[in-house]
């Protein structure tokens, strides 16, 4: 299991294969690449914060309550805070688990948690100002699928 | 003495990241009473709990939560990680 | 939107960072990549077999299907045959989309019908034989909920 | 004439991955009759239908599926791929 907190660009693809080299019983790899979208052209940055301290602290517990809930062999999550361009990788997790629907199922958990519970906050920067992403509804209800 | 932390637009409307709180505030909800009714400032950022989130020692909690033993609180807006 | 059917290895990091790098508005990259799974160390190889012709045509058609149904910007089948050893990549997708639910459900659409609709089959290899890998029900079932 | 086609065990009972067969059947079902009358590997082949499926000129389909006009027939046990 590794959880990864920097402000550097990662290698998405790099990270998926170095992630895969040590898997020895697992049939299953899912990764999701999270990337600044860009959609009308006028993103200049997103500033991503973070809770120094807490976040590592609370990715390590949402990557473990997946190792656990699902049997995974691995997990990953790499993410970034500071300041990012356009069109650049955000952050990015993977699982590995014996069959394919654990796998799916986890990856899916940890992006739920990441998106609603882990302490970052993003705000988008345009030629128009500065502003705070607002939290969606949809993120936290897609959370209830998890509590038992 | 608590450290009372804030981040993203709590941040911004409090003016600082950080600060050091003299308080006997037994709760979440005690202390941010008492940051109410120091200056308009607070006043604002706190003026829609539901938009807001709480930690105590860096563990998501609630408003309801309790404060002995504690020593870092932080206000922060809905996360919007991923 | 891409779809390769071959018998050499393929490498599936590579492969995401060639389908991320042209993406304009997605946010989100959902990869899954499957691997010859050895988990009692007898595996000597996993032979697979496949409809030449059809093969492709069937996941053309998955490919196409997932672009239309969840608006993606992009989607890729990778799928090998022939001989392959223990722990290599069998195959992999990758789906790019807007956010992240789509991006994840189409990869699993992508899976379900792979699973039980493209013409693959596959035999294990081992010291005591080689024998047809059974479909499973349960492979059969996962279809139903994209069936609206 | 129709190119017949068999794969996985399907192939390996009836001994051969593809062969051109003389018929007048109108259905798959009746291209499987046919063949299972011809010889005891084809009728074990043959013996449950539920574990076989069937295309038609490349596309999956069912037994009940009309052979007009079809060039080609293919024979081959639930896949397995991904």
């Amino acid at each position: 299991m590794r959880v990864v907190v920097q402000t550097e660009r990662f290698d998405p693809g790099a990270e998926l294969n170095r992630f895969s080299e040590g898997l020895k019983a697992s049939g299953a790899t899912v990764s999701f690449t999270g990337i600044t979208r860009d959609v009308i052209g006028e993103l200049q940055a997103m500033e991503i914060e973070c809770y120094p301290g807490m976040t590592e602290k609370a990715l390590k517990q949402i990557a473990t309550d997946a190792m656990t809930r699902w049997s995974l062999e691995d997990a990953l999550i790499i993410h970034r805070h500071g300041r990012l361009k356009a069109q650049e990788e955000i952050m990015m997790v993977a699982t590995a688990a014996r069959h394919r629907v654990a796998a799916f199922d986890a990856a899916q958990f940890l992006m739920d948690y990441l998106k609603s519970r882990a302490p970052f906050w993003k705000k988008e920067v345009t030629r128009e100002g500065a502003s705070w992403v607002d939290a969606k509804d949809i993120d936290e209800d897609a959370l209830t699928r998890w509590q038992d | 003495m608590i450290d009372v932390l804030y981040f993203a637009w709590v941040r911004e409307r409090i003016g600082v990241p950080k600060e050091a709180v003299d308080t006997k505030a037994s709760t979440v909800m005690e202390l941010v009473e008492e940051l109410r009714s120091r200056e308009e400032r607070y006043a604002l950022a706190f003026s829609d709990l539901n938009s807001m989130r709480v930690a105590v020692d860096q563990d998501l909690t609630d408003f309801d939560a309790p404060l002995s033993g504690a020593r870092e609180v932080a206000f922060f807006p809905p996360m919007t990680g991923g």
